[in-house]
């Protein structure tokens, strides 16, 4: 058997790679720190009127009944997500089904799986590309803290946390589709206390 | 009745409206977009609606059902929600074109059901070369589609407006002369004349010219299996990966629209169109458009997608020498005047010849898998 | 007129719908035409080699069960099998059984994924993925009652079970097998024979028996290319010599042989699991051993016929409690070798189902 | 059932053909020198008989004073395996020369063996990072790694 010479392949210039190591040292280096969670907004309290009132319902209605997820299914979690949005469990009727491809199309990231400091960059910028508003569920033990992987500190990122900022812990390793049901609702919730419309900013005009 | 010149004074028929309002008949051109307008944004959300618990009870799920009775208002809550997202525009794009491609590929779709006759003379503009019409607006979209490919500077989008413009340069063909064979048999261009001459669907005087039709306008809408502007699972979200907010509710509207007007289209052509007992005929219009689009939702569940070589040679190998013979045996049976005298004579020769030239032409002149064409 | 033409590089991944996870390709395309691709791994490399080292024997399992984390229990298998060799440890009968039966159920709920993920990757809009999905939910529900875990079971010990079959177990096997056939069946009327799929993956990448070899490609995907080599026929390990099962193995090694085999070795382990169900016998399902096993000094390789391939536990003892280096041979990893030469020359589109067809889990490639 | 060859008949074997390159045999295992590593790698893959065309895994084991590199050989005709091995005591630039040429599965994993042990395969076409970035400091898989 005659074997082709090795070598007959295109391969990357190794500038090209040592650009994207550098993007990950310096993503590493700046994200020792936690991002805090985004839900202050919860807690203040806003003068609103019935009809904005009214308005904000309908908007968060709908942004909360179409929660079209972004693609970033990293690792083990991605299997109880799938199985979430399989015939059992079918997160298809809270209108979930819709997986979009492209991110920008995407309102939800369910980040199921560890999260790498090689893989972080991309999940930055993933979320980065989602257009406003966004929301992310960390799912897993290893997306809200590393988890069992922890301990490998060279490769693991300890929670996406120091990535992208998180709105709902669904805490299991991996946690079943029925806790994931629970955290979209979770965030369901938390979305329909969402306002909308600032009265303060309309009256200082 | 009179076509072309004194086409308005048809919708008078449909709606009570006097013709002799102030400003005369502008003001029913106006009323009747508007009105067309609201059709078809109302149907986008029915055959959304369709579409996602079709699909959900065919893949043995329960589709949407948490918003309003059966999950109705489902459409209504994307709609919002895809509205009021941000919209981003790329750095890199091209400004100019990327904001403007939606509009020039919604525009089309729309034009479209000015000619489509929901009732006996109910029609915007009861154009006498209609179908000529509808053949020329509908492929405008695929400028607004190249468009959205090349102003996002995105490789997967441009792949994915490059596959779209391929196909349907292929498809028109198959398309236009699957559309003659009626037009044979109709003796007009007009939709509302065709519709008129439907006494039995031309569904069975030209099986095989609905099975074109139905296949090439799949591939011109890229429904599934001919999806491959944007395949997900291959480029991403094809042309429109860059797109957010109110332009991408534009695109996912042109989809819909797109596939209700191909859907309405056949209804006209080959369904008999608004003609049916006891319902009224707009009833009969809108069960027969919800039909056939389910027909796509089906396709689209169980087949898997097709190969660019493949589609490209579906097109010329395929549908294309079987549009021409059909062309050909129908323009026989139109001469020897067998529409008006044999017509029993036809359907039973039409189903026939349609099973043997589809059975020998895919047995022994082309298979999806032979060869390949570089494209 | 020859319009000049030049190639342009594509970056899929590592977040793309269909690389199954976070693998990434640089493919370098003429046109549609891929000349060559480079794939670029590590977006999960989450040091499992490493921490296996400060780990002891028992408490690596759990690693092991997010290796491949389609198949949990098939990686449990190959681990304790490595222990068992380098320690010397028995198994009792009745626990061989049912690490065989857990084996075979969990190849099938793997290769019902790999089989739906390849008809995903050719189009079938998830279809095909969400009947399989509905058939590997009654397998979770088996192994739940056995684990009371749905993905990462952790159920095996080295020397046996954790525990044995709850009572209400073997019913639902029973009621299980007897409903497999019949969906399996489905699957094939649903698109075994249909036109598209024939179209699109026969004598689509291509892989010949020697490359194959020579790539070190094992599982499904070898011997879909013709090479008749089972570990279970050909090493037998744990009790697999005591059934009767057949190897199944195709022509000529395209992407359509790769799904039927896959199809067929469902077949074979619905067979192997209705042997080892009527032969299970009663008695102890774990040996009695001390809390933290010190093996010898010394080196073992266990390996057995994952559902992607030959996985291998690779262990060096320095007779502590935790081992001295523990290798795993990951099959999707060393499968992946193969690609290269198997996407040359085709387009954008039969990339993506070449690579499905492969089957990989980013959690084995980069452990 | 797989039979192990005997590490000590091969290692006769590959004695006779080149002089001096086994360093030590065992029941279980035979260990070559490193410079001969290709030629004895060609010899067991090529010769009738023996036809260890399938290369099953392989891997590093760091003991501090010297990497050993394994590799895990079995031929799918005869139905047996054999394990060879080559050390390379020099911890700051250790290098072996590459197999990928004789078995190509070992593309990938001496790429991983680089990463994670730094240990350097001549002739390798591209020996770059696998699984960690460039710049990534150390070999993780190293004993003294922190």
């Amino acid at each position: 058997m005659e074997i082709k010479p090795a070598g007959k392949y295109i391969y990357s210039d190794i500038e090209l790679d040592r650009e994207e190591g550098q993007v990950i040292e310096d993503l590493k280096a700046n994200s020792q720190e936690p991002i805090p969670d985004p839900d202050r907004w919860l807690d203040e309290k806003l003068e609103q009127n019935i009809l904005l009132t009214t308005v904000d319902a309908l908007i968060n209605w709908g942004r909360r009944s179409s929660l079209w997820t972004a693609i970033c299914f990293p690792a083990c979690c991605a299997f109880e997500m799938i199985a979430a949005n399989g015939p059992r469990f079918d997160l298809a009727r809270f209108g979930m089904e819709i997986l979009r491809a492209s991110p920008r199309q995407a309102d939800l990231m369910i980040t199921a799986g560890t999260l790498t400091w090689k893989m972080a960059p991309n999940v930055r910028r993933i979320y980065n590309q989602m257009a406003e508003p966004k929301w992310v569920i960390a799912m897993g033990a290893c997306a809200i803290s590393g988890g069992i992987f922890a301990s490998a500190e060279y490769a693991v990122v300890p929670g996406y946390n120091r990535i992208i900022p998180v709105d709902v812990y669904v805490p299991g390793c991996p946690p079943r589709p029925e806790a994931l049901i629970y955290g979209i609702q979770m965030l369901q919730q938390k979305i329909a206390r969402r306002k909308n419309i600032d009265v303060r900013k309309l009256l200082e005009r | 009745m009179a076509t072309g010149e004194l086409s308005i004074y048809n919708l008078v028929k449909f709606q009570a409206i006097p013709p002799d309002w102030p400003g005369g008949f502008w003001w029913h051109w106006l009323f009747f977009t508007v009105v067309v307008i609201g059709f078809v944004l109302t149907m986008v959300m029915g055959v959304i609606y369709i579409e996602r618990r079709g699909m959900g009870r065919m893949q043995s799920r329960l589709g949407p059902n948490r918003t309003g009775p059966f999950g109705l208002l489902q459409p209504v809550a994307d709609a919002i929600k895809v509205l009021l997202k941000e919209n981003i525009v790329p750095v890199a794009a091209d400004k100019i074109v990327h904001w403007l491609a939606p509009v020039i590929a919604f525009a089309p779709a729309l034009m479209i059901f000015a000619v489509i006759p929901f009732e006996n003379g109910a029609l915007l503009a009861d154009l006498n070369i209609g179908i000529l019409y509808v053949v020329a607006i509908s492929s405008v979209s695929t400028v607004g589609i190249f468009m959205a490919g090349w102003g996002s500077s995105n490789k997967y989008s441009l792949l994915g407006a490059m596959r779209n413009v391929a196909a349907v340069v292929s498809y028109e063909i198959p398309l236009v002369l699957a559309i003659v064979g009626v037009v044979l048999i109709a003796g007009s261009l007009s939709l509302n004349q065709m519709v008129v001459a439907q006494d039995i669907p031309f569904i069975l005087l030209q099986p095989l010219g609905f099975l074109l039709f139905f296949t090439a306008g799949c591939a011109e809408i890229n429904r599934s299996p001919f999806d491959l502007m944007e395949a997900d699972s291959e480029i991403v979200a094809g042309f429109h990966t860059e797109y957010s907010g109110m332009k991408f509710a534009m695109f996912y509207l042109v989809e819909y629209a797109e596939a209700v007007a191909i859907s309405a289209i056949i209804t006209t052509l080959f369904l008999g169109g608004w003609r049916g007992p006891l319902l009224p005929p707009w009833l009969w219009f809108i069960v027969k458009v919800m039909l056939v689009f389910f027909a796509m939702v089906w396709t689209r569940t169980t087949l898997p997608r097709i190969r660019i070589d493949q589609l490209m040679a579906f097109a010329w190998k395929f549908l294309l020498p079987m549009s021409l013979l059909n062309l050909f045996i129908t323009a026989l049976q139109v001469l020897a005047d067998w529409p008006t005298q044999l017509i029993w004579a036809m359907i039973i020769v039409n189903f026939a010849v349609m099973a043997i030239i589809i059975l020998i032409w895919s047995r022994f002149f082309f298979r999806l898998g032979w060869g390949r064409i570089e494209v | 007129m020859a319009v000049r033409t030049e190639p342009f590089v594509l970056n899929m991944g590592p977040v793309h719908p269909s690389t199954h996870g976070v693998f990434r390709m640089r493919a370098t395309l003429d046109g549609e035409v891929v000349i060559d691709i480079e794939p670029v791994f590590g977006y999960l490399h989450r040091g499992i080699e490493k921490l296996a080292e400060q780990r002891t024997y028992t408490g690596i399992t759990p690693l092991t069960d997010r290796l491949d984390y389609i198949s949990s229990m098939s990686n449990n298998l190959a681990y304790c099998l490595a222990v068992e060799k380098l320690a010397g440890i028995k198994v009792p009968e009745r626990a061989e059984y049912i690490r065989v039966i857990m084996a075979e159920l969990q190849r099938i709920a793997a290769l019902l994924i790999a089989v739906g993920a390849f008809l995903n990757d050719c189009g079938a809009y998830f279809t095909p993925f969400l009947y399989m999905f509905r058939e590997r939910e009654r397998i979770v529900d088996l192994f739940e009652m056995v684990s009371g875990q749905r993905l990462t079971y952790n159920y095996m010990r080295a020397g046996g079970v954790s525990q044995d079959l709850p009572e209400e177990f073997m019913p639902a096997l029973r009621k299980f097998m007897d409903m497999m056939p019949r969906f399996m069946d489905e699957y094939d009327r649903l698109l075994m024979q249909n036109e598209i799929l024939i179209a699109r993956a026969k004598g689509v990448g291509i892989l010949t028996g020697e490359q194959a070899i020579n790539c070190s490609v094992s599982g499904p995907v070898l011997r879909a290319s013709g090479v008749n080599w089972d570990i279970r026929k050909a090493d037998p390990y744990s009790i697999y010599d005591r059934f009767d099962f057949d190897i199944p193995t195709q022509a000529t090694g395209d992407c359509y042989d790769r799904y039927r085999q896959r199809v067929e070795e469902m077949r074979q382990s619905l067979r192997i699991i209705r042997q080892a169900m009527e032969q299970l016998p009663s008695g102890p399902v774990r040996a009695e051993l001390p809390q933290l096993i010190r093996p010898p000094t010394g080196e073992a390789y266990a390996r057995i016929e994952a559902p992607k391939g030959e996985l291998g536990f690779y262990l060096v003892s320095d007779n502590s409690i935790a081992p001295y280096r523990c290798h795993i041979r990951p099959p999707s990893l060393i499968n992946l070798t193969a690609l290269r030469d198997m996407v040359r020359g085709w387009k954008v589109a039969d990339l993506i189902i070449i690579f499905g067809s492969i089957d990989i889990t980013v959690g084995e490639i980069d452990r | 059932m797989t039979i192990p060859l005997s590490g000590k008949d091969v290692a006769s074997k590959i004695e006779e053909k080149f002089p001096g390159s086994v360093v030590e045999s065992s029941q279980d295992n035979l260990v070559v020198k490193g410079n001969f590593l290709l030629d004895a790698a060609r010899f067991l893959r090529d010769t009738e008989g023996l036809d260890l065309d399938f290369l099953n895994f392989v891997t590093a084991v760091d003991y501090y004073d010297h990497f050993e590199v394994v590799y895990w050989l079995s031929s799918l005709e005869h139905n047996h395996s054999l394990t060879i091995k080559a050390r390379c005591y020099d911890r700051e630039n250790p290098v072996l020369p590459s197999v990928v040429g004789l078995w190509q599965g070992a593309d990938l994993q001496e790429r991983e063996i680089f990463d994670l042990f730094g240990i350097k395969f001549e002739d390798h076409p591209n020996m770059k990072r696998i699984f960690l970035w460039e710049g990534f400091a150390g070999h993780p898989l190293r004993k003294d790694f922190i």
